[in-house]
């Protein structure tokens, strides 16, 4: 029976909307971004679909589909989901959604170029969860690239070009070895079984020489390290948040990163099961590396926004302990993570922006005392702060402890140094909200009746070089007005998915629990 | 006792023939009136070429019929050569149309550049279908020579007569040792005729054995002559300052017909003529493929002048296709390696005349070929900074632009024939040309325009733009027939 | 016996409802009606409790709602469950009730205040929290609202968020105490590895399967969160600075909730400790050091609500000190007490304070005793109680504290822990003599002392009642009603025969002790025969330990946040951006140097070019004759 | 004294194209390389003919003629660019030409 292709639907409906505004030259600025909001929201509302639709009781492929392709070199046009893909294909649409309306007020250049760019952005990340085929998985992980490097470069700000490229390069070099990854995994399989197919499910059947799967898998592994980032290649995050744009960042921060860990899940662990469990502890090592170090240097950005993208190498650590902890809590827990820093990291983002849009400025020396004349932007950025510390009933704890129980149970020291962080997390996000939203803003006298000389607690390291002299020429923070309600409307979903996968994450993680366990099957070898 | 005369199979001859009457025709209406010439010329040529196209379907290459003996062979490696000359061709008169509008000199027929660009396109068949050194030799010359003139052809400029005498002096130099090397070969072997040498190696070569040093200098005089028809390193130098110098619609052809030439030349001598020898020859292809693209790619990054990099990028995908050559194993049906390098060709015509044809585009508009002329292009002219920007990716290599599909059927062939430190090499050499291709999409899309702006209408160039783009962008998806008539090259050539 | 019942939860519920209200609609719709909401649900809650503890307590009940599947990976499986037995019963009315009262206090209190709103969306919200965490039946669970009480804490004590010293205060709570959470979570996943469930009775059955060394890890893992929590050394040094949050919040920091989970969750977990005598013996160590360490401090501060504070901290000592020597019901015994009389002290300071116009330092009061007699007579009794005299509440249950150190094998944390009751009575009436007695040291004429309005008036006295009597629920002693009430939940824990002789003894002694406190600061600071000053001075360098708090703060501050902070910056500039973007934008520049270096063949020569053919030519050549004449196959 | 053979025509063309082949690279003359190019050409028609010598076989020599005809081609255009050269930069040292490089 021929079922309804939702998965190309999904995939292609913001592919129509960018080629309908390519075709209509001189679109004005609102009908671009309408037209934008209806792709994005069609391909939302067929994902949301699908997701209700899925049937978390199968661990294989859903909505499949399937066409010869060039069937001589065994490519096919191969869609399907599974537990793992299709809430992050949901992801992905909820934040392209949310991307299309952070950006209706603050893009104002270039417009219907930069909703193009978007859409072919959403549609490639969206091919690059739903491909079951290595070809075509390939083809859409790589046209991610460009969109992304173009958002970056156009529309973002001061020193944006260095960034787009860097970003561009690096992670290119990163994925280019895979290429040959794919073609000789495609001809390992071909030699063993005499049958042409990039099919990830067959190829995952074949067994590979462990010398093989130890190379193949470093050929796969640094394409999806770079992309998560992993220490020590994530350099190129700092620079490429600060300069994208708010909706840039949060679709890298929120989608792009998903990808390097999802590749791990489809790819590394069932196509290489000995390479993996050979590599896994030095992988665990750089993961717990990449969870400290992300944090320290969280600790002591003086922009914002850098602050952020450090917080992220540190929970995309968590995804990769989880992961590479191999069993189940770990692997549950790095979905979990995957999605709630997708929300809460996402979230925090468009947070900058909103102060972005006002002062023009990520210095953190520039804010203070927010919470009096903006208190609902108070109140959700301490939301997600807290979120984002790992507090419990919010998405952030279920994935963190589940990650680290994970790691805890393979490599004790690993769960020990990892959780360690839950101090320097509260300690830098706090520090962060405190310097934003409380106490005062920069040159406002202190409270008349704070008893300062109480603290005992010595006051914060004093802002470092450029810190100090920004409040002269930016707004002073006392004048700024309130979250607009669009600016509401972006991060209330975000924080109500947040709440929710915290108090009640059972459905997310009966989603994803069958998928997971094939995959440790598949890893481990003993069968489900 | 009496003379007979055998008859050629004309019928074999037609798609030649056709360009050959379109040359005859060209030069006599330039003879007749310079101003019918002038009106007429561009699109009899282009009618001429199209039909040629055309005729290649009256063909059945599969049975690979022969004649003037085996000289002239009509096998499935000629159709795809003359397939791939055509179309570059007609490309390049597109390309070629605003320039001889406006560029040319008075006194210089546009019908002798149409000519001449013809000419070149006959001699490229004609090598795809050489059976013997003699034939090869000839085709060869005859795209050469005439692109020796039109690199010339902007006669006032010092730079493109410079350009024309260094590729010249160089050519024909090169042609000396390549036809030393065809002697050389023919004494040893005592024939021409490509089919006849394989079989006298077969008998001579002993795998494992030593080889007779004559025969690997021959093969060494041939490769270098061929090395510098495909523009090899170290017998590439003339390339950058070729490009460089000839008016940019000859620079569109040359980057490209030309190679065809001599990617031909170099299947048929070495794969069909030399085949036993491919032990010895798929090494050293294996060297040449290794340096010319390390060299190509890297030295283009410090360039600013457009044609100059793309003439270093030629260099660089010269390696690629090297690569592709070098992955020759068994000759048979299995054997992607000249395969690959054909589709490779096809693919590479759309992205470099594509390539080439805006900057072409530019000129016409004023501007410079440096860098800093597009900059800025996205806000001036949001079309032709996309064209660019997708020829760009495509020779980057970005999915799923035709150059992907190129590169991967290069890897794949590479990979198949165990060859996988090319194909790191390759993939790793995309990443640093990544860098270059990408400064240039950075100056249109991330700078502010600048430089004076001459808004024309150039409707052909632009068609040509069109389609070149519109290919580059979807034959990729639907490479297979194309693929697949590539890959019957074994029956042709072995 | 054991009963499924479906109205336990509304016992968290009603405060939860009341805190969202208020904080969705507090600032636009509600605002200072926020009570109405806050009030009520707590005490719907208290009331709720009484019931739930008339059912359980005596009777030997067990109730239990389960909720839902909280977590569920593999054969990690977290289910939400309310469970009440006699401990959590008892904790419930100490929660719920002393809230109450906190709430109805702090609507005089707050009044006027623009966040009233939020006050009353955090106050509840903070009940809430505590209610869920003793009704937890898991750790997981526990260990949720162990963190939400955490941030609760950290709402209210930054109240006044546009005070630096809040703000920080606030920070420096949350942090420390995430301190001891790395260690509490820890624990758990240590114990879920062994155990491979986390619900307390499946665990404290698989208690005794495990080696003596992991028992030994978990506890000590557990109790590092009862550290951070319950402000034991080294981490008590958030707590002073709690003080920044409003009075009643201090009350309930101090008094009902928080620092009380640290206690409770060591008892919760009892049968983990018996496992293990080296937990408990340095459980015992940590509390008696700390009751006395605080007790000095306290004797040197002139802020009445650090008095307070550091009392408090010293109180916990006890309770730990309790635990330590395995004297469980003795030390909820001492929870119960002191909640009562704790909540009055902070709220009686908050009335003086109320009075004083938020002046905090007893060195700008005195005499305020012929001004505000109600707050005076509540204020002693609440002291007295703290300094252990008899017959009120603090006596009982500290007394039975050391007696139990004395025969759980400790005399001498026993006798520690006497030192500390006499520097309790010491500085407890230091702080009454030096704000209510003596002349007063400010002008009354500009600010006029009162007693404070009924809604907070009511609460002292309800406490101050409660200071004098609760402590007979523990008469007598070993046999009193808390002990038979509290008797099933600690059944395995050890009984050591008490004779009535050490009883005796031991209470003779700590009631001289506290006299000669009593007598001390009352020569001190009433009659002026004995000068502070002289003797801060004779003591020199002790004196100066104690007025800064042994140095913690200094010490962390110094030898761990900024040594921290710089490494981190240090990290940041040479190892981020110097060693690892370094060497990426450094392959780059090598590659780009490369191309430069490599154009210059290009002579544009053609003679040069044409030597590069023939040069190929030979390097060709030679490569054949080197390698032979099959390169690379 | 040996009999005529096709090793002396080898060595004869050898040393031409050497001859010839030095010439290119040491003369700064245009005109002067071209004529060493055609020497080139010419020491390969040599040794095309001496093996036909050898092979007694026809299709040497008539290969030799088409060289020639392509080397007058060559000339032909040669020629003219070196014409056209003079033309516009009155010299025909190559060494002045180098404008295009790097």
């Amino acid at each position: 029976m021929e079922q309804f292709p939702i998965l190309s639907v999904i995939t292609y409906s913001p592919l129509v909307g960018a080629v309908v505004l390519f075709l209509w030259g001189n679109a004005p600025a609102r009908a671009a971004r309408w037209i934008a909001l209806i792709a994005s929201g069609v391909s939302f509302a067929l994902s949301g679909a699908m997701l209700l639709a899925f049937d978390p009781n199968q661990a294989s492929m859903q909505f499949t589909e399937t066409f010869e392709w060039l069937p001589e070199l065994g490519i096919a046009y191969r869609l399907g989901v599974d537990g793992i893909s299709a809430p992050l294909v949901g992801l992905t649409t909820l934040l392209t959604l949310i991307a299309v309306i952070a950006s209706w007020d603050p893009i104002r250049y270039r417009v219907r170029e930069y909703y193009i760019t978007l859409l072919l952005l959403a549609t490639g990340m969206l091919g690059v969860f739903v491909s079951l085929d290595l070809f075509l998985f390939y083809i859409f992980w790589e046209i991610v690239l460009i969109p992304m490097a173009l958002i970056i470069g156009i529309w973002g700000s001061a020193n944006r070009v260095y960034a787009a490229v860097k970003f561009f390069l690096y992670t290119l070099a990163g994925s280019l070895l895979m290429l040959v990854g794919i073609v000789a995994l495609y001809q390992e399989y071909f030699q063993q079984t005499g049958i042409r197919t990039l099919n990830v499910l067959e190829l995952t059947q074949g067994n590979y020489s462990p010398t093989f799967q130890f190379w193949a898998f470093l050929a796969f592994f640094l394409a999806f390290a770079i992309k998560v980032p992993m220490w020590p290649f994530h350099t190129w995050l700092p620079d490429a948040h600060v300069e994208a744009p708010t909706a840039g960042s949060v679709i890298l921060a929120g989608v792009l990163l998903k990808m390097g860990g999802y590749g791990f899940l489809r790819f590394n662990l069932p196509l290489f099961p000995e390479a993996t469990q050979r590599w896994a502890p030095a992988i665990v090592v750089l993961s717990v590396i990449a969870i400290l170090y992300g944090a320290l240097m969280a600790l002591v950005q003086q922009d914002f926004k850098k602050l952020v993208a450090y917080s992220s190498v540190s929970h995309m650590g968590f995804v990769t302990l989880g992961i590479f902890a191999l069993n189940q809590q770990g692997l549950s827990g790095a979905m979990v993570v995957m999605l709630s820093h997708g929300f809460v990291t996402s979230a925090l983002f468009l947070i900058v922006g909103v102060l972005y849009e006002r002062a023009h400025t990520r210095e953190l020396a520039a804010f203070g005392g927010l919470a009096r004349n903006m208190p609902v932007f108070a109140a959700f950025f301490g939301f997600f702060a807290l979120a984002s510390l790992g507090l419990p009933g919010l998405s952030g704890f279920v994935g963190e402890f589940l990650a680290l129980l994970g790691g805890f149970q393979s490599y004790r020291w690993a769960g020990v140094l990892g959780t360690t962080v839950v101090i320097f997390a509260a300690w830098y996000m706090l520090r962060v909200y405190q310097r934003v939203a409380l106490v005062r803003a920069p040159g406002e006298p202190p409270d008349p009746d704070d008893p300062e000389l109480r603290v005992s607690l010595a006051h914060e390291v004093p802002p470092v070089a450029g810190g100090g002299d920004v409040e002269h020429h930016t707004p002073d923070p006392r004048t700024f007005p309130d979250v607009t309600w669009r600016e509401a409307l972006t991060l209330t979903p975000l924080a109500l998915l947040t709440l929710w996968v915290g108090v009640y994450p059972l459905p997310v993680l009966e989603l994803i629990e069958l998928s997971v366990r094939a995959i440790l099957a598949a890893v481990t070898g003993e069968n489900m | 006792m009496p003379l007979r005369l055998v008859a050629p199979e004309w019928s074999l001859l037609v798609p030649p023939l056709i360009v050959l009457g379109t040359i005859v025709l060209l030069l006599a209406i330039d003879a007749v009136s310079e101003r019918t010439a002038r009106r007429f010329a561009l699109p009899l040529a282009l009618a001429g070429q199209l039909l040629a196209l055309g005729s290649l379907a009256s063909i059945d290459w599969g049975q690979g019929a022969t004649t003037f003996g085996v000289s002239y062979r009509a096998d499935w490696f000629a159709l795809v050569v003359s397939l791939i000359a055509l179309v570059a061709g007609i490309l390049s008169v597109l390309v070629s149309a605003g320039y001889t509008e406006s560029g040319l000199e008075p006194g210089v027929g546009l019908a002798e550049y149409l000519a001449l660009l013809l000419f070149s396109v006959l001699g490229t068949m004609v090598v795809g279908a050489a059976g013997d050194f003699l034939v090869l030799l000839l085709g060869l010359e005859m795209s050469a020579v005439a692109v020796y003139a039109l690199t010339a052809f902007a006669r006032r400029r010092l730079t493109s007569v410079e350009g024309a005498l260094k590729y010249f002096l160089l050519g024909a130099f090169a042609s000396a040792i390549l036809i030393y090397g065809m002697a050389w070969i023919y004494g040893l072997t005592g024939s021409i005729k490509l089919s006849d040498i394989a079989y006298t190696l077969r008998t001579v070569v002993i795998p494992g054995q030593p080889v007779d040093p004559a025969l690997l200098l021959a093969l060494l005089l041939l490769a270098v002559g061929l090395g510098f028809k495909i523009a090899a390193v170290p017998f590439h130098m003339w390339t950058p300052d070729a490009y460089q110098g000839a008016p940019t619609p000859v620079s569109a052809y040359m980057s490209v017909v030309p190679k065809v030439a001599g990617f031909a030349a170099v299947a048929r001598i070495l794969v069909q003529g030399l085949q036993p020898l491919s032990d010895q020859w798929a090494g050293l292809l294996a060297l040449l493929a290794l340096v010319t693209m390390v060299y190509g790619n890297v030295v283009a990054i410090a360039q600013r002048d457009l044609k100059r990099m793309l003439g270093y990028s030629a260099i660089g995908h010269t390696g690629y296709m090297l690569a592709g050559l070098a992955a020759f194993t068994t000759g048979l049906a299995g054997d992607r390696s000249v395969g690959s390098v054909l589709f490779y060709l096809f693919a590479y015509t759309f992205m470099n005349i594509g390539a080439f044809g805006v900057i072409a585009w530019l000129q016409e508009r004023g501007l410079g070929t440096t860098l800093d002329d597009v900059a800025g292009l996205a806000g001036r002219a949001p079309l032709a900074a996309l064209t660019m920007a997708i020829f760009m990716l495509s020779l980057m290599g970005m999915p799923p632009l035709l150059g992907f599909y190129a590169k991967y059927y290069v890897i794949l062939a590479l990979i198949e024939a165990g060859q996988l430190w090319l194909a790191v090499a390759i993939v790793v050499m995309s990443a640093v040309s990544a860098s270059f291709y990408l400064r240039v999409i950075t100056q249109m899309y991330f700078q502010e325009p600048g430089g004076t702006w001459r808004p024309v209408r150039t409707p052909l160039l632009g068609l040509g733009l069109a389609v070149m783009a519109a290919a580059t962008l979807a034959l990729g998806l639907v490479s297979g027939p194309i693929l697949e008539l590539a890959q019957r090259w074994p029956a042709a050539l072995t | 016996m054991e009963r499924t019942v479906d109205w336990l939860v509304v016992i968290p519920l009603a405060p939860l409802l009341a805190a969202i209200a208020n904080f969705l609609f507090g600032k636009w719709w509600i605002r200072d009606r926020a009570h109405w909401l806050a009030v009520p649900a707590v005490g719907f809650s208290f009331l709720a409790s009484v019931a739930a503890a008339w059912t359980v307590l005596g009777h030997h009940q067990l109730l239990r709602q389960p909720l839902y599947t909280w977590i569920s990976a593999g054969e990690f499986q977290v289910p939400v469950e309310l469970v009440i037995d006699e401990l959590t019963a008892i904790m419930l009315l100490v929660v719920t009730g002393v809230s109450f009262l906190v709430h109805v206090y702090s609507i005089g209190y707050m009044h006027h205040d623009p966040g009233y709103y939020r006050f009353f969306a955090w106050l509840p919200l903070f009940v809430f929290s505590m209610v869920m965490l003793v009704l937890a039946s898991n750790f997981l669970v526990l260990f949720v609202f162990w963190e939400a009480v955490g941030l609760c804490s950290y709402l209210l004590i930054g109240f006044w968020f546009r005070r630096r010293s809040a703000a920080e205060a606030a920070k420096k709570a949350f942090v420390v105490n995430r301190i001891g959470d790395f260690g509490f979570a820890l624990g758990i996943m240590l114990l879920f590895t062994k155990v491979g469930t986390l619900e307390y009775q499946a665990v404290f059955e698989a208690i005794p399967r495990l080696s003596s060394g992991t028992v030994t890890t978990i506890a000590l893992l557990l109790f590092t969160g009862a550290i951070g929590k319950s402000a034991q050394l080294p981490l008590f040094v958030w707590l002073p600075d709690a003080m920044e949050g409003p009075t009643p919040v201090s009350a309930l920091i101090h008094a009902a909730t928080m620092v009380t989970a640290g206690i409770f969750m060591v008892a919760r977990a009892h049968p983990i400790f018996l496992a293990s005598p080296l937990a408990l013996w340095i459980v015992a160590v940590i509390g008696a050091l700390t009751s006395f360490v605080a007790a000095t401090i306290a004797t040197t501060q002139f802020d009445i609500k650090r008095v307070v504070a550091y009392s408090t901290v010293s109180q916990l000592g006890y309770m730990a000190l309790a635990l330590g020597v395995g004297a469980w019901i003795p030390a909820i015994f001492h929870l119960f007490t002191h909640a009562f009389f704790k909540a009055l002290l902070f709220l009686g300071s908050g009335a003086v304070m109320h009075a004083m116009h938020d002046e905090l330092d007893m060195r700008r009061m005195g005499g305020l005793k012929r001004w505000m007699p109600l707050t005076y007579w509540t204020l002693v009794i609440g002291a007295a109680a703290n300094a252990g005299i008899a017959p009120l509440a603090g006596f009982w249950s500290k007394d039975e504290i050391l007696v139990s150190a004395w025969v759980g094998g400790a005399p001498l944390l026993a006798l520690l822990g006497l030192a500390a009751a006499f520097f309790t009575a010491l500085y407890m009436f230091r702080a009454v003599f030096l704000t209510f007695h003596g002349q007063p040291r400010f002008d009354p004429h500009q600010l006029h002392p009162h007693d404070p309005p009924a809604t907070m008036a009511v609460p002292l006295v309800v406490l101050a009642i409660g200071a004098a009597t609760t402590g007979f629920l523990g008469v007598p002693p070993e046999a009193g009603w808390i002990h038979h009430a509290l008797e099933p939940v600690f059944e395995s824990a050890a009984h050591h025969e008490v004779t009535l002789s050490l009883t005796l003894g031991l209470a003779i002694a700590s009631t001289l002790v506290a006299f000669a406190g009593l007598w001390i600061a009352y020569a001190a600071y009433v009659r002026g025969t004995l000068s502070p000053a002289a003797v801060a001075a004779r003591l020199g360098p002790f004196y100066r330990l104690a007025a800064n708090g042994w140095y913690f703060d200094f010490i962390y501050q110094r030898y761990v946040v900024r040594p921290l902070d710089a490494a981190a910056t240090w990290l940041w500039r040479s190892v981020d951006v110097g060693i690892i973007d370094g060497a990426v934008n450094g392959s780059a520049r090598i590659v780009a140097s490369t191309a430069q270096l490599w154009r210059r063949l290009q002579t544009g020569l053609v003679a040069n070019y044409a030597l590069m053919i023939a040069l190929g030519t030979v390097v060709l050549v030679g490569a054949y004759l080197v390698f032979g004449s099959t390169l690379f196959r | 004294m040996s009999e005529l053979s096709a090793t002396h025509f080898l060595l004869l063309s050898a040393a031409l194209f050497i001859i010839g082949m030095v010439g290119v690279l040491t003369r700064r003359n245009v005109l002067v390389i071209f004529m060493c190019i055609e020497l080139m050409l010419n020491a390969v028609n040599v040794s095309l003919i001496g093996f036909a010598w050898e092979l007694h076989q026809l299709t040497g020599q008539v290969f030799a003629l088409f060289v020639i005809a392509i080397a007058a081609a060559e000339a032909v255009v040669g020629l003219g660019i070196v014409m056209a050269l003079t033309r516009r930069a009155d010299t025909v040292d190559i060494d002045e030409l180098r404008q295009l490089r790097e």
